[in-house]
């Protein structure tokens, strides 16, 4: 499993003089599912297309299985595609879509009806093969896409944003279909998708992607409790990102407070990013132990309530199962694992403001607030 | 292999433009016979200008051919744009009754709509119905599937939202389709009266049924062209056809060409500037 | 719903300008010159002209394809070429045709004749004056001529319409370029190839001007019969009957094409 | 009532490039008409006698002035198409030539002005052909592939019993398909059926030898010296052109005041100059620039003259036999060749429908068979 | 706020035959947020079309403050359209499309001005002026739509899935300023939409449709926690459906065991279907007291675990922010409040069934298994 099957080193693209792609390295191993998530434009499809072979990158190498294969042609790749509209031939039925790939390879007609009449039942298509794919509902031209492409047995499959056309429902369906068949058949996926619960529920290894640099590669619980900057804070889930001040190892001052956490390595004093995740924040009563705020909007969102709260003037988002009151005072409690400090990036300051949220939009700007009005009078709030 | 399509295509256009080339060169030439160049004159274009048939029945084709066109682009463009949103069944059955007078040979069309003309003009109790009139309804007619065929796949990859969209917004049906509509389908419109404009200069056989005694056009004439081999002022009068057609096109094509091209990321002076611009007017 | 009105114009003068024309050519066809009656002579009288129906559909066909040979790659190389280009290419392939019809015609008279400008060039070069007119050939030439641009605008249209995606899922699927062009590009393009070949078919197989100018001694199309029913021996009512024979044949030829191709596919793509 | 109260306008059809219009330096007729009489001119052409016909028969257009050829007239007075002239009103009548009245097409002179007449004879070009004195030189085997033929029925029919020596108005239909048999054998030594192009091929020895109007032999004669003009032994055409007002004619008097200004020495001087066709009219063949060699051809003696005939006009029956056996001439009846045609296109369709239908059978074989595993498989 | 501003009255739209919707009868009130919600191709737009009168119903009748507006034309109602793919005008910039209504309705340029430069100061647009729109992004454009629509200050604005072709995050942010907004403005908001989560979140009025008839009518917290049938539970969020029999009011039987509940009014022994939504599902050790399965699935989804438990060879989905180990035995507690029953309908066993998550997919289908095997062992589970 640990195999390492491809390594991208070093890529850059260019498109008429714009860095598309800034120096990308990436492995990925054998049996691996890795997900590159990043919003509309930051160029996922452009890494899918440089492993696909369908584009070279301008400097930089790409390995297969410790071969370079820069100059090696798609179709001469043991990797197939599911395209981003799937792209499937319209003047083919399913069946000989699925075929297209053994057709090519000259394979033997009773053979291809075997293999074809198998992927079928692989996607649950069986009795479509002779539908005209204009007349196949989006879910099931994506699971066609699918059979087309793993009826070749390619080492790698390569998925672009294969969900996106599809409502909520469907794609949930399908999330769970794609993890089946890639553990069922053990290959090695790459997908691509901007909808970060679902890089979350299905992979491996989650890539991060912006502006065409690596944000962070790690699994998917990393990515989650330890992002690495402000926008993969931001981007995967809703964060609270706070201004920070690292006073020494497990300690950091917010709001003019100091809080218990778990990380370290910092220079004494360094300016941090600090993240809390809004599900992360228990809601207790107000007291003088706790951090207390009012609470100015409560939106319902079937799994729980976004309540935001105000704490000297920033407003925090905080995810309860239990409803409170606009207007109610509460106090809140953290534990130290919960709070994660990042170092400062470009990113600082763009993300994590849920000022929008409330009406009175522009108290935030209000100058005369200072944090921390009331220090030193005690060390930190426990957990 | 695209180096083959490259040479096939240069192949091609040279091919298509031979015969162009040595009319050309034959409205400079001083003898009458396009194979032979004897010696290079103006005199042909002198020769024609002092015609006094030639430029008139010219004028001639150019009203017919401008009006025809238009009118059919403009008739073809409503159809489109009705017959999209008819039945599938009855669009299929007008797209073929459109299609017609395309698989007609011409002179059906022509000999058909002479027959009908005289008839009206019977009904109407007109000996001398055959004119500019016939003329101009024969050519509309035998532009309307080109007009209507290149502007209907325009049509319908059109957003039909945006019309939506403007009436939306409060414009009656008309000003949708002339604030918003008709941007969107302009390629094809365009198109369309360019092959209609043509196709009507160019048209004999279906001419010479419907043209009267009043009102020829320039094919007909040349095509009465045997007593004597064709004088080179008609190739002269052809050179200059096809130079203003060319300047026209080149025209069209330059100024679409900048305005396809969009300012990437503007300038924030210059946008202030241009929104002063704005406001003066 | 009010859309729906915008039609009616074109409804109306179809009916008058398409449709009852065809009912005179209709009618014209089954009644007799002189006596006015109803007749069928006009009909099967056309027996006499198989010969020449059947070799000017031969040419025509012939014609058809060779402007679908030569035009097909052109169509591809403008599709291929940069988007700002393509639009000057096709303008160029159309430009032609604002030239006279007769006029370019007669130029290739005088390039073809025995002592025409190909032949004096040959000529030069010791060889002795190719019979490059008045011959079927010619007439194939002089069609290919006139009705090339009409091919290779519809096959153009639909090749740059076919989403890049689908050739690079071929290439996907293990497709090297030939493949990618026999298995993908050429099937999906069938809906242009039919426009064309018929749009080149049609006129071609009714032509009657360049058969005379470049045709031979023995080269009549049916479009000259028909010329000569209208013009010379003024007997309408044949005229009118050949032309419906060769309309409905017309009609009947296109009709197989669409159906054998599929119609679904062209829907598929639009 | 008095003629200017009247529309002003008379629609003149005439044939295409038959009228001096003002080039190399001659008089622009219809200005100096509309100059003289105040009276404007819409003026178009045609083609051929038969397209000027048809467009008559088709009706919906009323010309005022017609120009068509002797046997034309005689089918278009046969047929009421044409109206009788008021002579008074056209008193240059009297300066036509005595030889050009009385004709057959038109015995006492009431539908006609002459307007030109001309005769048909053989042109060749002396390099390659040895003196021609009859018809019988086009169907002579050394011209192979040299020889062209009149591209419409009357007179090559014409040519062809000239050289068999049957009356060229004949409408027996043993004469007529013997002149057909006569054509069909010369179809092999033709290299093509031509009007307008006889020019260009002769001028440039494309071709060697030709009948068609001595009137034009004068302007090839001067592009290329080498051409010589012949007027057969056995009799050829003697052909008029006239002005007649037909019966759509609104205008009859402007009309006339039109045939009467033709008839002037000016106007006709002038057309003449510019088409080189003999004019009836007195006087103007004397005036023009001819070289005597010319002279003696545009204007042949009245002994020449003499041999020449007329078209008259055929009767329906007798046009249309003509029509089809020309038909059959210029479409080479001989079967082998559209059989070969016929074989083709058929094993094209053949072919094509086959394939198809073995594909599209295929696939549905192949369908079942899955079907069928598929309801195995459950 | 209460008062009638549209009805709908038994509209029905047919294309070709085809009803497309079935029956519609609404009430919109003045400033409402009302959403409709369901899955593609359900009828939302159509429905949303006879609102803004592109469409005319086969029958019935459309009410605008009580005048029956049937045969209005669009642009003659007072009422603008944000369109599904946003629809501007490709061959105007931004100014021209936001002034585009009120160029139309002849107003000075200087009011023009003004109006504009406040809308696009609304919609955070400002310098945008002279951009083409194809140079903007998605979430731009949206907001353009946005403006082109409030310039005209309609009465009411509809809004057919104006974020569905946004990424995650967009979304959020722009669900967030749609609300702030429509709030700030007091405008009546008709918003479609297949995305249960936005519906749930920015509504004051949810309408659940499917196949062209509404389901269901409510406020968020109604049709989550009282769907009326399966289909708007299991549209509505996770849910696990079951097949129960109501034995007397308040108690319901499900595995051949009691379970004590909220509902009432059902005939006794009524077949019912019993909805319980996976959050709504506390895990507890096993013993006893409690329904006891085995864990067979874990999946990470960020915010939580979704847990699938096997119960006697049902799949239950339980979604819980605690890890459980695939393999461990664990008990569940429900509170009869979190049991929701409804009555059968022609969804009824189509849904709320996640078997499929798991790698034993056929197991389900095992007729061996016999549910409720130790009946009366107890009387029923306390909660
Ligand atoms: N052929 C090209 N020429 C110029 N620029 C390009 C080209 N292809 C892509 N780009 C640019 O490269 C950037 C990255 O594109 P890419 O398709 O990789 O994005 P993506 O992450 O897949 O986005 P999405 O989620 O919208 O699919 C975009 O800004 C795009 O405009
Ligand atoms: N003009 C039409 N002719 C025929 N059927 C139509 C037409 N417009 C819509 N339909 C059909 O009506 C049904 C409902 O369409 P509608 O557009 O209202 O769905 P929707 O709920 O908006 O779906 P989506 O979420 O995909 O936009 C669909 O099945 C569609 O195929
Ligand atoms: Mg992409
Ligand atoms: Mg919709």
């Amino acid at each position: 499993m640990a195999k390492e099957l491809i390594r991208l080193e070093d890529c850059v693209v260019r498109f008429d003089d714009e860095v598309i792609l800034d120096s990308v390295n990436l492995k990925i191993n054998d049996g691996e599912f890795l997900t590159l998530l990043g919003p509309s434009g930051c160029g996922k499809t452009t890494t899918l297309r440089i492993i696909g072979g369908f584009l070279e990158p301008t400097s930089g190498n790409v390995y297969f299985d410790g071969v370079r294969i820069n100059h090696i042609p798609s179709h001469k790749r043991k990797i197939n595609t599911i395209f981003q509209r799937y792209a499937l031939f319209p003047h083919l039925n399913v069946f000989d879509n699925i075929a297209f790939g053994l057709r090519v390879a000259k394979v033997k007609e009773d053979e291809i009806d075997e293999r074809v009449a198998e992927m079928l039942k692989l996607v649950s298509l069986r009795g479509f093969e002779e539908r005209k794919i204009t007349a196949l509902s989006g879910g099931q031209q994506q699971r066609v896409a699918i059979a087309r492409a793993l009826i070749n047995k390619p080492k790698v499959l390569l998925l672009d944003e294969p969900l996106g056309a599809l409502d909520m429902r469907l794609r949930k369906d399908m999330q769970n279909e794609l993890k089946r068949i890639q553990k069922q058949l053990g290959i090695t996926f790459i997908y691509v998708t901007h909808d970060q619960e679902e890089a979350l529920a299905m992979s491996d290894t989650v890539v991060v992607m912006d502006k065409g640099v690596i944000q962070q590669i790690g699994t998917p619980q990393d990515v989650y409790n330890e992002p690495k900057n402000a926008f993969v804070a931001d981007f995967i889930g809703e964060s609270n990102i706070l201004d920070g001040v690292m006073l020494s190892d497990k300690l950091v001052l917010m709001f003019g407070r100091k809080f218990k956490c778990v990380d370290k390595g910092f220079a004494a004093n360094e300016p941090v990013d600090v993240v809390i995740r809004p599900e992360d924040v228990d809601i207790v009563p107000a007291d003088s132990r706790h951090l207390c705020g009012t609470v100015t909007g409560v939106t319902f969102k079937g799994l729980h309530y976004d309540i935001i709260v105000d704490f000297y003037g920033f407003k925090w988002l905080i995810q309860t199962t239990d409803y409170h009151e606009v207007g109610s005072y509460i106090g809140i409690d953290i534990h130290p694992e919960e709070i994660h400090i990042m170092k400062k990036s470009a990113y600082s300051g763009m993300f994590g403001d849920y000022s929008s949220y409330s009406e009175e939009y522009d108290e935030i700007n209000d100058p005369s607030i200072v944090y921390g009005e009331d220090p030193g009078e005690e060390e930190y709030y426990e957990s | 292999m695209s180096r083959a399509l490259k040479i096939i295509l240069i192949v091609v256009l040279f091919f298509l433009y031979l015969p162009i080339i040595l009319l050309i060169a034959g409205s400079f030439n001083t003898g009458t016979d396009l194979a032979v160049f004897k010696e290079f004159t103006f005199s042909n274009y002198v020769a024609l200008f002092r015609d006094r048939t030639l430029i008139p029945l010219l004028l001639n084709s150019l009203i017919v051919a401008v009006l025809s066109s238009v009118i059919a682009t403009a008739l073809g463009t409503a159809a489109a744009l009705g017959i999209r949103s008819f039945g599938k069944r009855f669009r299929s059955a007008v797209m073929t009754v459109t299609n017609i007078p395309m698989t007609n040979p011409d002179i059906v069309t022509g000999v058909s709509l002479s027959l009908l003309f005289v008839l009206g003009g019977k009904l109407f109790d007109r000996s001398n119905v055959l004119g500019f009139t016939t003329l101009l309804l024969a050519h509309i007619t035998f532009n309307l599937p080109y007009t209507i065929l290149s502007v209907m796949p325009r049509v319908t990859n059109m957003d039909p939202s945006l019309r939506e969209a403007a009436m939306d917004l409060g414009c009656t049906p008309v000003q949708a389709f002339f604030k918003v509509v008709i941007h969107e389908i302009l390629p094809g419109i365009v198109s369309g009266l360019l092959i209609a404009f043509t196709m009507s200069l160019d048209d004999f056989v279906i001419s010479y049924f419907v043209y009267g005694p009043s009102f020829a056009t320039l094919p007909i004439e040349i095509y009465s062209y045997t007593k004597k081999p064709l004088p080179p002022k008609i190739y002269a009068l052809f050179t200059l056809l096809f130079a203003m057609l060319l300047a026209v096109l080149i025209v069209m094509n330059i100024v679409s060409g900048r305005a396809d091209k969009r300012p990437r990321c503007s300038n924030i002076t210059q946008l202030v500037f241009r929104r002063k611009d704005v406001e003066k007017t | 719903m009010r859309v729906r009105g915008l039609a009616s114009p074109y409804l109306a003068w179809m009916s008058i300008f398409i449709i009852l024309p065809l009912c005179a050519v209709v009618y014209y066809a089954f009644t007799d010159s002189v006596t006015g009656e109803f007749t069928l002579r006009n009909i099967v009288s056309i027996g006499n002209y198989w010969p020449i129906l059947i070799k000017s559909i031969w040419l025509a066909l012939v014609s058809s394809l060779i402007c679908l040979i030569l035009g097909y790659p052109v169509a591809l190389a403008i599709a291929r070429a940069k988007q700002s280009r393509q639009r000057f290419l096709i303008l160029l392939v159309m430009l032609p045709m604002s030239m006279s019809f007769l006029l370019r015609t007669i130029a290739w008279v005088s390039l073809l004749e025995d002592t025409g400008i190909i032949n004096n060039i040959l000529g030069k070069f010791g060889i002795s004056p190719l019979p490059l007119i008045r011959n079927n050939g010619a007439v194939v030439l002089g069609m290919v001529y006139n009705y090339l641009p009409y091919m290779i605008l519809p096959v153009y249209t639909v090749l740059s319409h076919i989403d890049p995606s689908l050739i690079e899922a071929a290439k996907d699927l293990g497709c090297n370029r030939t493949q990618v062009f026999l298995k993908v590009i050429l099937p999906l393009s069938v809906s242009g190839i039919i426009s064309g070949v018929s749009m080149v078919f049609v006129p071609a197989v009714s032509t009657f001007y360049i058969s005379k100018k470049l045709g031979g001694s023995g080269t009549t199309m049916i479009g000259d019969v028909i010329e000569s029913q209208f013009k010379t021996a003024y007997n309408p009512n044949l005229g009118a009957a050949i032309s419906l024979v060769l309309m409905v044949m017309v009609f009947i030829c296109i009709g197989l094409m669409e159906r054998f191709s599929g119609s679904e596919e062209r829907e598929a793509l639009m | 009532e008095t003629a200017a109260a009247k529309p002003a306008v008379i629609n003149v059809y005439n044939w295409g490039q038959y009228i001096s219009d003002g080039s190399d330096g001659l008089l622009d007729v219809n200005a100096a008409f509309t100059e003289a009489t105040g009276i404007e001119v819409n003026y178009s052409t045609y083609e051929s006698n038969e397209s000027l016909y048809t467009k008559l028969k088709t009706g919906g257009s009323s010309y005022d002035v017609i120009i068509p050829s002797d046997y034309m007239i005689a089918r278009l007075i046969s047929e009421g198409m044409l109206q009788k002239l008021n002579y008074d009103n056209i008193p240059n009548y009297a300066s036509i030539g005595e030889s050009f009245k009385n004709t057959l097409y038109d015995p006492n002179n009431e539908y006609s002005v002459p307007y030109f007449w001309g005769t048909v004879g053989i042109i060749y070009n002396t390099r390659y052909v040895d003196t021609v004195t009859s018809w019988d030189a086009l169907w002579d085997e050394r011209y192979s592939g040299k020889i062209l033929m009149f591209d419409n029925p009357r007179d090559a029919f014409a040519a062809a019993e000239l050289a068999l020596g049957i009356d060229v108005n004949t409408e027996d239909e043993s004469d007529l398909r013997a002149a057909a048999e006569l054509l069909a054998a010369q179809k092999p030594l033709v290299q093509s059926y031509v009007m307008d192009q006889v020019f260009d091929q002769m001028e440039r020895a494309e071709a060697w030898i030709a009948p068609y109007y001595a009137g034009d032999f004068i302007t090839m004669h001067r592009e290329n010296p080498d051409l010589a003009f012949c007027f057969p032994e056995e009799g050829f055409n003697l052909y008029i052109d006239a002005m007649c007002i037909p019966t759509s004619s609104t205008n009859k008097e402007a009309a006339e005041a039109y045939i009467n200004f033709m008839c002037s020495f000016e106007a006709a001087a002038a057309n003449a100059a510019y088409t080189g066709y003999g004019s009836p009219v007195n006087g103007v063949a004397e005036s023009l620039e001819l070289t005597e060699y010319e002279r003696g051809i545009a204007y042949p003696s009245d002994e020449i003259l003499s041999k020449g005939v007329a078209y008259l006009t055929l009767s329906k029956e007798a046009t249309q036999i003509m029509d089809s056996l020309w038909l059959d001439v210029r479409t080479d009846a001989s079967t082998t060749s559209w059989v070969t045609y016929a074989v083709a296109t058929a094993a094209v369709v053949i072919i094509a429908a086959v394939y198809l239908a073995y594909r599209s059978n295929k696939k549905r074989k192949r369908a079942a068979k899955r079907r069928a595993d598929a309801d195995g498989a459950r």
